[in-house]
């Protein structure tokens, strides 16, 4: 499996996607400029974590403007794997690859903790190691995981399954206790329809991501 | 010709910004105030362009980059 | 032109002898760029008048330091040839202005002083110091600092791992921001500062001058009154994505051979990185103020020198590399501008518009930099306050309560959960223990770092308190299995002008000095901030230490949770109940009194080695060092950590109260698995280290004798809500 | 009574947000922009309170939390 790494000005989670993909593959990704226009041949695009340009205007905004993005939206659309965290989450939305968007986090400060999330849905991509029910705990570090979508994209992503992983306890109960961000029904990580894009708010160091990285099957986590 | 660009949260959206600046006003004594919100503002200087043209362009950079129409409202003033 | 009046001279913090000074070296007046020039040179923070006899007599040297004081930062050799690079700078004044600001641009100054010797920065620490919490500008100061903090620290992908806080009265008016970043470079490609190579160009990159911050540096310098508050425009706003893409570019720069030199625009811009290359050197520099990439229109060449505009480098590179490294400036985005030539002139010439702005002779300027021998009064310390001059406490559980809620103790969980502590993937050991550990990228080894100082004792006693400040960070770090290497230092005072001020710094140096003699553990960057008062009244003198040390293998790291139950607790060293200026003594009988702890460095080395060894051999299972607050303090806070217990049986001849919460140093808590207790007291006996057993973990809560009995629960309650009902509290 | 504050940075003063604002329109192919400025506005809903005091009310507000006047500057408008 092939695995490409996108890079933007003020990304500062690229090396730690790197490291957490070859300690999983046994082989680097490529690291793609955010200036290119064409992606190599991948399996897996994954879009890190970080400031893309700062984070200035609108987290994601400017990153989602950038030459390759119209790359990876195509070959997202055409099944490649998509990984986005964090940031990346921020740049999906904002490219519109999947819906809702990221707001500062409801107590206005960066979050930097390990927290447990439930895992909503299965994936035949993704999540390989875990299933519908556990819950995993990852750090999480933003200041603006606070997940929004309309009334509507929420009917929808609870009924296409398309809701990856909520903010809970470790018993894996989710309530607004366990909603460390405002996020609307806690949601920390979402899938789009086909299952072949995942963002989370998440950030996860490479010891962490790496778990659950089981070959071509499962991806990441 | 200049012009202001105004982005607001569309109504329904929470806006923890607008929510976290109404609750330090209510600590600092201002008790009255309530339906607090926060939006930006952006300033550019359009350079030489024909006014018929400004309204457009100016559109365009909204939809492109500078609002987020999923969540945000934009309006648009030519300055001149 | 304007003319130099005696108000002009005045207003640029040059003292009548000083400007006679100049006259004598220019041979005619100045003009008043030249005047600025020299205004921000001589200024304290540039020139070190006050300080900098006491500062030569700090040890420096070792056999693993690869460069000491003197340059952007200093160097430690870490093995496998590779190095650390680190510094601590203050930005005190600007954060009282502008917390957010303040901060953010002192962080993003520290990590420049990094990058420009070749090391890519992989921690930030922070030693911040606040007024009384109840001060009405305390909390909107520390949510300020914090945020800016944290906003330029974890937008540039570094972790901030760990820091200080405190509380004080002393500090109503006047913060402390103290900031502190370790690098990582190869050995052998570390970048200094000289200019040479006459005719080579002088290159400026980054972000555009603007009108910020000008005479930032003199202000920086000079003692706060009640309208300091109309200065405040002279605060700049940091732009930490520029400095993110100003690393990149650098880094990769310096991957190739094509920097000569390279120094960055801090503290008095252009004028002092030019100058300070210039005359390291031993060369001229001509400057064409024009090339000067400038943000705002019409700048003069004084607002040029003078700008404090952030995000900025100088460099000199090698001839004809100009396109090549234009090349990766342009990359990333940046500004890149060849704005002058090194020349064998001895003079920095700088020209505008054709005309010659300022002809200045470079080592006269700055060897010239006025050196004071101020005077100073000696502190004499208090007596000693033992236990047994104490009134013993009722309830002791109602003090453990007071204490793991105070200011001085409770979790600084609400500062340090703001910092992005994880990003790089190395963090091995979190904020919240003894020390921060850093695993060196891509191998075995690690890093241990931590800032530490005890105002109240070097104001009771600068000389004790000085040596105390070194030798806890050294406890810190040998607390987790490390080998402390070095340290950095920060000195924030008070008016040196004030004998009695004076005499603190004086003090300071000279426990500092002997403690890192006796440790082993030189001297190798730092920073002096003077004049932190307010209508004359000063802070607590503080000289803040950054510590950095070295462990080999990151697999025996050791931490200050306790590991399980059944597992014996020792207690390393000896206690005499030193109840002098302990948190006990101002909590309880609200009194600052007493001498602060005696410091015994012959002691605190055979301790700390003694720890360092059983962690070695792998038989310690928990480390904690004992400072603020004492055993009990400690001891709740190992069992917080690790959620388990503890059941304590004291024998002790001091009183109880004086175990429990005496502050007597080279003290350390440790345990052990019960088939581990023999081998530790034989070698305790070795090396001659008093080696008390105290008890074992286990039960939910912490129980001593039959004079104490509480959960973890009410402990974790006070200890962890402390900060935060602070914060949210109605202002 | 409603009121809707405008705040910007004040002249001379860094603007990073602008500033990479503009370049990415750049990037878009907007060549034209420059002197790309980003402020903030903020709308309030003060309740019940007299016109003749509402301004003043808003001074305040802006001077104590609202603006950080170190580097910004405000304006107030009132609107019914
Ligand atoms: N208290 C101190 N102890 C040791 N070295 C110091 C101290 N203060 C300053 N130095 C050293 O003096 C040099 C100049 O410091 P400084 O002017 O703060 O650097 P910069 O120009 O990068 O701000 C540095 O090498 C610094 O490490
Ligand atoms: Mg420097």
């Amino acid at each position: 499996m092939k695995a490409a790494v996108i890079v933007f000005p003020g990304s500062n989670c690229d090396r730690d996607m790197k490291v957490a993909i070859e300690q999983s593959l046994g082989h680097a990704p490529s690291m793609v400029w955010h200036a290119d226009t064409e992606l190599p041949p991948t399996d897996l695009i994954a879009i890190p974590g970080g400031f893309s340009y700062g984070d200035y205007l609108r987290c994601g905004a400017i990153a989602g403007n950038s030459p390759i993005m119209r790359e990876v939206v195509k070959k997202a659309s055409q099944g490649t794997l998509v990984l986005a965290v964090c940031n990346g989450f921020q740049v999906a939305t904002e490219t519109g690859m999947l819906p809702g968007a990221l707001l500062r986090n409801a107590n206005q400060k960066f979050i930097c903790k390990d927290v447990d999330l439930k895992v909503v849905s299965d994936n035949k991509y993704f999540a390989g190691s875990f299933t519908k029910g556990d819950t995993v705990r990852f750090p999480v570090a933003h200041h603006d995981g606070n997940y929004f979508a309309d009334e509507e994209t929420r009917k929808r992503l609870h009924g296409e399954g398309m809701i990856a992983f909520q903010y809970a306890d470790a018993d894996g109960n989710v309530n607004a206790e366990t909603n460390i961000n405002g996020s609307v029904d806690n949601i920390a990580g979402i899938y789009n329809e086909k299952g072949n894009i995942l963002a989370d708010a998440a950030s996860g160091t490479p010891d962490k991501r790496r778990a659950g990285w089981h070959g071509r099957q499962s991806v990441f986590r | 010709m200049k012009a202001r660009v105004t982005i607001s949260l569309k109504n329904g959206v929470l806006d923890p910004q607008g929510k976290a600046i109404e609750h330090a006003l209510h600590g600092l004594g201002f008790d009255g105030v309530n339906d607090v919100r926060q939006g930006k503002i952006i300033e550019l200087d359009l350079g030489d362009i024909a006014k018929e043209n400004a309204a457009s362009e100016v559109e365009r950079m909204c939809t492109q980059l500078l609002a987020n129409t999923v969540i945000e409202n934009y309006s648009i003033e030519l300055l001149d | 032109m304007t003319e130099i009046t005696k108000e002009i001279v005045a207003e640029h913090g040059l003292s009548e002898s000083e400007y006679e000074e100049v006259l004598k070296i220019l041979g005619r007046e100045p003009n008043l760029t030249e005047l600025g020039i020299f205004s921000v040179m001589w200024s304290e923070h540039c020139s070190y008048k006050s300080s900098k006899k006491w500062l030569k007599t700090l040890p420096t040297e070792a056999p693993w330091v690869i460069c000491g004081p003197g340059e952007n930062a200093g160097v430690v050799d870490i093995g496998d040839g590779q190095a650390a690079i680190f510094k601590m700078e203050s930005h005190n004044h600007p954060s009282y202005i502008e917390p957010y600001q303040g901060a953010a641009t002192g962080v993003g100054g520290i990590m420049r002083d990094v990058f420009t010797m070749g090391a890519r920065p992989i921690a930030n620490m922070n030693a911040l110091r606040f007024g009384h919490p109840d001060h009405p500008k305390t909390r909107h100061l520390v949510s300020g600092v914090v945020a800016g903090i944290s906003g330029y620290g974890n937008c540039m992908g570094v972790p901030t791992v760990g820091g200080e806080t405190n509380f004080h009265e002393s500090y109503d008016g006047n913060i402390l921001v103290n900031a502190m970043t370790v690098g990582l470079a190869d050995a052998d490609n570390i970048f200094y500062s000289a200019a040479a190579g006459i005719g080579n160009p002088v290159v400026y990159v980054g972000s555009k001058t603007g009108r910020d911050g000008i005479h930032g540096a003199t202000m920086a310098s000079a003692e706060f009154d009640d309208d300091s508050e109309e200065k405040r425009p002279t605060v700049q706003v940091g732009d930490p994505f520029t400095e993110k893409l100003l690393l990149e570019a650098c880094l990769e720069l310096m991957a190739t051979d094509a920097i000569v030199a390279i120094q960055d625009m801090g503290a008095a811009g252009l004028t002092s990185s030019s100058f300070e290359m210039a005359d390291k050197g031993g060369v001229g520099i001509q400057l064409d103020l024009d090339q000067v990439p400038m943000r705002e229109v019409g700048m003069t060449p004084y607002e040029i020198m003078l700008s404090e505009s952030q995000e900025r480098m100088l460099m000199i590179l090698k001839p004809g590399r100009e396109e090549e490294a234009k090349a990766i400036f342009h990359k990333w985005e940046l500004d890149f501008a060849v704005i002058g030539k090194v020349t064998d002139t001895g003079r920095m010439v700088l020209t505008m518009k054709g005309e010659v702005a300022a002809d200045l002779p470079v080592a006269p300027l700055a060897d010239a930099a006025p050196e004071y021998d101020r005077p100073w009064v000696k502190t004499n310390p208090p007596a000693p306050l033992m236990s047994k001059d104490v009134k013993a406490p009722e309830d002791l559980k109602e003090v453990l309560v007071k204490l793991m809620g105070s200011p001085a103790i409770a979790s600084r969980r609400w500062i340090w959960e703001q910092y992005d502590h994880m990003v790089m993937g190395d963090t091995i050991q979190r904020p919240g223990g003894d020390a921060a550990v850093v695993r060196v990228h891509g191998t075995q080894k690690a890093l241990a770092i931590t800032t530490d100082c005890t105002p109240r004792y070097c104001f009771a006693d600068p000389k004790s308190g000085g040596a105390q400040a070194v030798a806890e960070t050294w406890r810190n770090l040998t607390a987790t299995g490390a080998k402390p290497l070095a340290i950095t230092d920060c000195m924030n005072f008070g008016n040196p002008e004030r004998p009695e001020i004076m005499g603190q710094f004086v003090g300071c140096i000279e426990g500092m000095r002997e403690a890192c003699l006796e440790l082993d553990y030189p001297v190798i960057s730092g920073n002096v901030s003077l004049y932190n008062e307010t209508n004359g009244t000063g802070i607590f003198p503080t000289p803040a230490i950054g510590g950095v040390g070295l462990l080999k293998d990151a697999s025996q790291m050791m931490t200050l949770a306790f590991k399980g139950e059944g597992q014996s607790i020792f207690v390393v060293g000896e206690t005499r109940g030193e109840m002098g200026q302990s948190i006990y003594l101002k909590e309880i009988e609200g009194r600052e009194e007493g001498a602060p702890p005696a410091v015994n460095l012959a002691e605190e080395r055979k301790n700390g080695d003694f720890v360092r060894s059983i962690i070695e051999q792998r038989v310690a299972t928990a480390v904690h060092d004992i400072s603020d607050g004492g055993f009990l303090v400690a001891l709740s806070e190992m069992a917080l950590a690790g959620n388990v217990g503890a059941e304590i049986t004291l024998l002790t001849d001091n009183e109880l109260h004086g175990f429990c919460f005496g502050e007597d140093q080279a003290r350390y808590i440790v345990t052990s698995n019960s088939q581990d207790v023999e081998k530790i007291t034989n070698e305790a006996k070795k090396a001659d280290v008093s080696l008390q057993l105290v008890g074992t973990t286990g039960h939910n809560g912490l129980k001593i004798n039959d004079v104490l009995s509480i959960s973890l629960e009410e402990i974790k309650e006070v200890h962890s809500n402390w900060l935060p009902n602070l914060m949210s509290a109605p202002k």
